[in-house]
């Protein structure tokens, strides 16, 4: 399912002209199992991808909020501590690599709603997502902890991204809150039950599916539906869809194209009306 | 009496001194019927040996203009420190480096590059450049040391007197050349026959409002003649620039150049014109001023023209 | 080979402080004890505006590797526009400076509240490092001779 | 004559000598031209210090004196006024500061005592050129200005005019009473705060003393200490002040209704109102933004009822020019706006309220009439009380404003004494230093509150179970237990912080005061001087300089009267001689500098052709000196000579 965050990601970049080039030789960004154990050594693997891309003077742009964090962390800590530029910059250097802070990290998302925009966006629309009651979902890491993309709190960018498709944003309170991440693996008792507020709120505000901009909570929302419906006697069925599938269906590619048919909890009855047309 | 012996020389400068004791026409008979001109290589022939074999303090006063740019120049200006009783800096060569001095913004090398091989004009296929020593059959030839910096004539001997000017007011001249026929001198050190107040004390033009929005070039006006060059935009180096002068430029409608150098109290001429200038900046907001500042052509040529040997700079860094 | 304290090269930087704003925030800094390098020498005037610009090409052809000219944010300043002022003849002073061959970090003006003892902390630090990196300007002994 | 320096280095305990090798730095000074003397001692500033230098003078014949010690602004005038009871013109002092900018700063022995030396040798060689310089005294305008009638404004007020001098007080807003008069109990004692903020409010409008001018600001202050001129805008009431009599027949009969600024909104008041019944001036005043006259061109019905014919819809905005010799500064604070922390949902639940709209409810005279009811009219069954909001938080203000825990505590006893509703607290620390706040906290405690430590995360109305339900949940960490709760309350109370007011940056223009790191004025010195500023003769008082609760702002508004009173009993005021003057043989009249000087001391004599200036108006900031191409302009004490030698000394 993740690669068809990958595929509807590539697809709509290029019909919106962002040039995007994938980092040669690129590692994981440190988010995953480094960040809790050395983090330290996160941060050299993402100054090990900043590096890279400096090299191709080019702006990083990830889709994964998780990378995201990490690589701004590490820019940010890059810029601001001293010590900890040293021991980086000693590190990369003896994989002949060096890095100068030139290297601005984006998420797709934002480079979407705040460099491509409204007009670019809206002239690109085949078919409107009218009606499409959306459960807008950004997680708890594409705002935090520096704010720079949107509000920490109540971010709206994604609120708006729909609205542009035509789609109807629900209010949802806990847009930024937890999905649970990897909790799943080591207390999954907090983790559905963090998981079954998400899944509680979107339907309390009427969505018929859930728009996400990060793999795990993705992952989260739609893989463990079954397992809250189990443990808490709910009911949930409320599909998952990334966000750039939800564009790729309002600028008229294929289901297939977009990896629709892939998810786990079903998106057919509430794309319905709109899958015809596009497929 | 015996009538005092006076002396001239000409070291790294235009001649442009030399036809301003010229200018004084036939008052220079005056002057020559009141003392003796034992040394003029502008007008007689002279042998460094003439001067070598005049025993030590036997010229009065010796007038010397230019500034000291080659070991010719200097080797001059010792010979004729050690033969005179009072040594006088003539002109704004020898005063504060004047326009020789702007070399100072450039280097030797580069100065050789440019003289003998950029310059369209030059033919010099093997790329020759001036060497002090040179062997020829008939033996060893030599020129003078061309220096890296120019230097005033009292940063290379004591100096008694300075009279400023490029070239000096013949006005000036003459009433100089009276002080020191009738022995009526100042302590020594003082600038003679230049005012103690700025140019602008004898300038005409009628001065308002203290404000510059831009900066105009010569070329690019007719000024008003009424009116202060500087309200119109025109660099003007008489606020910082002695007077003494008449204000002949401005007379023609030409900016002051600074030729009469700093003020009594004031060090660097440059300085202070600069801090004059940018203070009268009508910009308050920094892109403004920034813009405002950009818009001074060569700052060193425009406020040191002629007495950059003597700021507190020199010369620029190599 | 590591270099002792004694041979690094230690930049020789004049600062001319304002009585209300730089100054004071020079004092705050030490009374925070916020520690930085000591190569500033202060010279309190009353506002930044006094500072002739002839003062800081005495200082540098005197033998300063550098000059700071601190005061009042603009707007704040008390004696109302000062600092303007300051900032126009630093502007014109910066680009003789530039003819000269004299390097921009060596010539800085900064403004400093009497609050920001750590900020003027922070510009002591930066230009003493940059200048160190420059080295030695030595205009009497290099560049005049 | 040669002149003979007498050099001290101050220990200041260890404060200079655990960096400075004190002895090294006097054995330099000796070493330097024309010094006689140079001792080290332990206190310089001490009587036994000072004995010293005097004695030396007499003794050695000193003509010159530095001490190196600590900043100028802390003992300049400790060591001229020694150096005067010498003999010595103070002016031939020069202080070298190697305390503050040398050995507080280092920790390297050798670097500090290498610059202690640079510092003391470019004093020294400053000093020779020192000139004995006469201070001019002018006399002292007894008249004095108060910007604000908050409660420390009205204090200096009161305090000034009691003791027979003017005051002219300004205030913004129609009446004065600042805050204070929004509130209504006061801790820790409870006393109502009108009873005993409306005595003084009275006093200040009857006073002979006192100029009230209210719905007035100073637009420009320019002068000196002793002879200041503040311009004054008055703002048109359209009702005269003169024929006035308050008798509130308009308000009665105005028949437009908006919010009241005064209740936070969360009442009503007419077009042409007083803010509340005690206003001082009770003469109204018509909003014109909103009166129908003024708006649509029709009513006048205020003018219709009122029985002195008061109403003058021509008003105009006038100026005036006051003539003062001192000024205080007590324009007080502006609250945080809450709604900037999103996770607390101000303005989103209506049921979150401010600190300040809890005043307004529980006041007796309030919209609600005293009654804690929500929106709906229901009196809530749970109240939380959040702490610390805009405060105490890096995303916001740093400082902690001081006020709120205690008004929390006080909010919590009034809910508490109102309703039967159940109180939660949410602290970060209970700060509670004051005389009688921690019994008043300790009292709270046996009241039945629930306190749990921690800040709040967020406030939320997305339950999670059936007793969450249409409630509002306080989500805080308790670090005690270290537990997240969820506590579901109907009501929230955010104790919102204390802010620099939004016009402080042009209040500080105005006065040329300075502001700190958080926008609040800058006091002189924080400990020794804390209601002086900068400028001379300008004091501030109350919240304008940090967050301040009513006792220490009145203890603020009486010190900076006392202050003023000191000043004026002087009846004359010393002048700093540090002017610039011309010298008329060396100006050519260029006029580069006549249009430079910001306070125009600075004029052109036509029949001498050399420019004047006018030695009281200037007030030496040199800024003159340094673009006068002549170098005919000197700066008293600031010479280009003494400059120049103190750059030649610390290069060489």
């Amino acid at each position: 399912m993740n690669k068809a965050y990958d595929r509807s990601a590539r697809l709509v970049s290029r019909l919106l002209n962002i040039d995007l080039a994938e980092l040669d030789d690129w590692n994981c960004c440190g988010a995953s199992a480094y960040i809790s154990i050395h983090e330290l050594k996160a941060h050299l693997l993402s100054a090990r991808n900043l590096s890279i891309a400096e090299k191709k003077k080019k702006d990083l742009v990830v889709v994964c909020p998780a990378c995201f964090t990490t690589l701004s962390k590490t820019n940010h800590y890059l810029a601001e501590d001293r010590k900890f530029r040293r021991t980086i910059s000693t590190a990369l250097k003896s994989a002949n690599l060096e890095y100068w802070g030139g290297v601005k990290v984006r998420h797709l998302l934002d480079v979407i709603v705040k460099d491509i925009g409204e007009n670019e966006v809206k002239s690109r629309v085949k078919r409107k997502l009218s009606g499409l009651r959306v459960a807008p979902y950004y997680g708890c890491q594409l705002t935090r902890p520096f704010g720079e993309v949107d509000d920490t709190q109540f971010p709206m960018m994604l609120d708006t991204l729909l609205s542009w498709i035509g789609a109807q944003p629900v209010s949802f309170p806990l847009k930024a809150k937890c999905c649970g991440g990897l909790l799943m693996m080591t207390s999954e008792e907090v983790a559905l039950g963090l998981n079954k507020n998400l899944l509680d709120c979107a339907a309390q505000n009427g969505a018929e599916c859930i728009a996400t901009i990060c793999p795990l909570c993705h992952m989260n929302i739609e893989t463990y539906q079954g397992d809250v419906n189990k443990r808490f006697g709910t009911n949930f069925h409320i599909p998952a869809l990334y966000f750039t599938q939800l564009m790729g269906l309002a600028f008229g590619f294929s289901r297939k194209e977009l990896g629709i048919d892939e998810e786990m909890v079903s998106s057919r009855v509430a794309l319905e009306k709109y899958l015809e047309a596009a497929s | 009496m015996p009538k005092p012996k006076m002396a001239f020389n000409w070291a790294s400068s235009c001649g442009g001194c030399e036809i301003a004791i010229f200018e004084l026409g036939t008052k220079l008979v005056d002057v020559s019927k009141k003392v003796d001109i034992v040394f003029w290589p502008a007008i007689f022939d002279y042998k460094y040996s003439d001067l070598e074999a005049m025993p030590d303090k036997s010229i009065d006063v010796t007038f010397f203009n230019g500034a000291i740019q080659n070991s010719e120049n200097e080797h001059m200006a010792r010979l004729l420190r050690e033969k005179s009783k009072l040594l006088v800096a003539f002109g704004a060569c020898a005063h504060s480096g004047g326009i020789p001095a702007l070399a100072n913004t450039t280097t030797r090398d580069q100065i050789f590059t440019s003289s003998y091989k950029d310059t369209p004009t030059t033919d010099n296929p093997e790329k020759v450049l001036p060497q002090t020593r040179v062997q020829v059959k008939e033996g060893e030839l030599t020129i003078p040391e061309f220096y890296n910096t120019v230097k005033t004539l009292d940063q290379t001997v004591d100096v008694d007197y300075y009279v400023p000017g490029c070239p000096p007011v013949g006005e000036q001249v003459s009433k100089v050349i009276d002080q020191f026929v009738a022995g009526d001198l100042p302590p020594k050190g003082s600038v003679l026959g230049a005012s103690q107040k700025s140019l602008c004390h004898e300038c005409k033009r009628t001065k308002t409002n203290r404000k510059i929005s831009k900066i105009v070039r010569t070329f690019q006006t007719i000024p008003d003649p009424e009116k202060c060059m500087l309200e119109q935009g025109i660099i003007c180096m008489g606020p910082a620039t002695r007077g003494g002068c008449g204000a002949v430029c401005l007379d023609a409608n030409m900016p002051c150049r600074g030729c009469y150098g700093p003020l009594p109290n004031v060090v660097d001429q440059g300085g202070k014109m600069l801090s004059a200038l940018a203070s009268i900046f009508d910009a308050e907001s920094e892109e403004d001023i920034q813009k405002l500042a950009d818009s001074v052509p060569d700052p060193i040529g425009t406020f040191y023209r002629f007495s950059l040997a003597r700021s507190l700079m020199r010369r620029t860094k190599q | 080979m590591v270099i002792g304290l004694s041979t690094r090269f230690e930049p020789k930087i004049v600062g001319f402080l304002c009585r209300w704003c730089a100054y004071t925030g020079a004092d705050l800094a030490g009374t925070s004890r916020i520690k930085y390098p000591p190569n500033v020498t202060p010279i309190r005037v009353n506002c930044s505006g006094r500072v002739d610009p002839t003062f800081v090409l005495k200082a540098l052809a005197s033998g300063a590797d550098g000059v700071l000219i601190a005061g009042c944010h603009p707007g704040d300043c008390h004696y109302t526009s000062g600092n303007v002022k300051t900032i126009r003849r630093f502007k014109l002073l910066q680009r003789m400076l530039n003819q000269f061959g004299v390097e921009k970090e060596r010539v800085r003006l900064e403004w400093v509240s009497a609050s920001e003892g750590e900020r003027y902390a922070r510009i002591v630090e930066s230009m003493t490092k940059e200048i160190r990196s420059l080295g030695p300007l030595e205009w009497k002994t290099k560049v005049e001779a | 004559m040669v002149e003979k320096i007498g050099v001290y280095i101050c220990h200041c305990g260890t404060n200079i000598a655990r960096t400075v090798d004190c002895k090294a730095v006097a054995g330099y000074a000796l070493g330097l031209p024309n010094v006689v003397v140079a001792r080290d001692y332990l206190y310089t500033c001490s009587d036994p210090g000072q004995e010293m230098i005097k004695n030396d003078i007499r003794e050695s014949g000193l003509t010159r004196v530095v001490v190196a010690s600590c900043s100028p602004l802390m003992h300049e005038t400790t060591f001229r006024r020694a150096v005067a009871d010498a003999g010595l013109n103070p002016f031939l002092f020069q202080m070298a500061n190697i305390r503050e900018q040398c050995s507080w700063i280092s920790e390297n022995r050798e670097l500090a005592t290498t610059r202690a030396k640079a510092i003391v040798g470019a004093a020294v060689m400053r000093v020779e050129f020192n000139e004995p310089l006469e201070v001019q005294k002018v006399p002292m305008n007894p008249n004095v200005l108060i910007v604000g009638g908050g409660i420390a404004g009205i204090e200096a007020a009161l305090q000034i005019a009691d003791s027979g001098k003017r005051v002219y007080l300004v205030e913004k807003e129609p009446t004065i009473g600042g805050y204070m008069a929004r509130f209504d109990k006061t801790f820790p004692t409870l006393d109502c705060a009108a009873c005993i903020l409306t005595p003084k409010m009275v006093s200040v409008g009857q006073h002979p003393n006192i100029e009230l001018l209210s719905y007035s600001d100073v637009t420009d202050f320019s002068g000196y200490v002793g002879n200041f001129t503040a311009r004054i805008r008055r703002r048109p009431r359209y009702v005269d002040e003169e024929k006035c009599t308050g008798c509130g027949q308009c308000e009665q009969k105005c028949p437009l209704s908006v919010l009241s600024e005064f209740d936070c909104g969360l009442g009503k008041r007419k077009a042409i109102y007083r803010p509340f019944p005690q206003a001082v001036p009770s003469t109204p005043v018509i909003d014109r933004e909103h009166c129908l006259f003024f708006t649509k061109g029709v009513c006048r019905v205020c003018e219709k009822f009122c029985p002195r014919g008061a109403i003058n819809f021509e008003q105009k905005e006038r100026f005036i020019d006051v003539q003062v010799g001192s000024a205080i500064i007590a324009t007080g604070f502006d609250l945080f706006d809450a709604s900037r922390v999103k996770e607390y949902g101000y303005g989103k639940f209506p049921n979150v309220i401010t600190s300040l709209e809890f005043e307004r409810l529980t006041h007796a005279s309030g919209p609600t009439v005293g009654k804690i009811v929500l929106k709906n009219g229901r009196t809530p069954e749970s109240v939380a009380v959040v702490h610390c909001v805009g405060s105490r938080d890096n995303n916001y203000n740093e400082y902690c404003s001081r006020v709120c825990c205690m008004y929390s505590l006080k909010i919590a006893h009034l809910v508490r004494e109102k309703t039967d509703a159940k109180v939660y607290e949410f602290y970060i620390d209970m700060r509670a230093a004051g005389k009688g706040y921690e019994e008043f906290y300790k009292r709270l405690l046996r009241e039945d509150v629930t306190f749990s430590r921690g800040r709040v995360a967020e406030i939320t109305d997305v339950a999670q179970n059936s007793s969450e339900n249409g409630k509002l949940i306080v989500v805080a960490e308790d670090t005690l237990l270290s537990i997240v709760k969820r506590i579901p309350v109907d009501m929230v109370i955010l104790s919102v912080g204390l802010e620099a007011r939004r016009d402080a940056l042009q209040v500080a223009h105005i006065f040329r005061i300075s502001r700190s790191k958080d926008g609040f004025f800058l006091e002189k010195h924080p400990k020794l001087a804390p209601v002086s500023t900068a400028g001379d003769g300008i004091f501030i008082a109350g919240s304008c300089q940090g967050p301040k609760d009513i006792p220490d702002s009145v203890a603020q508004g009486a010190a900076a009267a006392a202050n003023v009173l000191s000043l004026i009993d002087r009846k004359e005021v010393e002048l700093e001689p540090t002017i610039a003057l011309i010298d008329e043989d060396s100006c050519s009249g260029c006029k580069i500098c006549i249009g430079l000087c910001p306070y125009n001391a600075i004029s052109f004599d036509e029949p001498s052709g050399h420019a004047v200036i006018t030695g009281a108006l200037c007030k030496g900031c040199g800024v003159c000196v340094a673009a006068c191409p002549s170098g005919a302009i000197e700066q008293q004490n600031f010479t280009n000579r003494q400059l120049t030698a103190e750059v030649e000394a610390i290069c060489a």
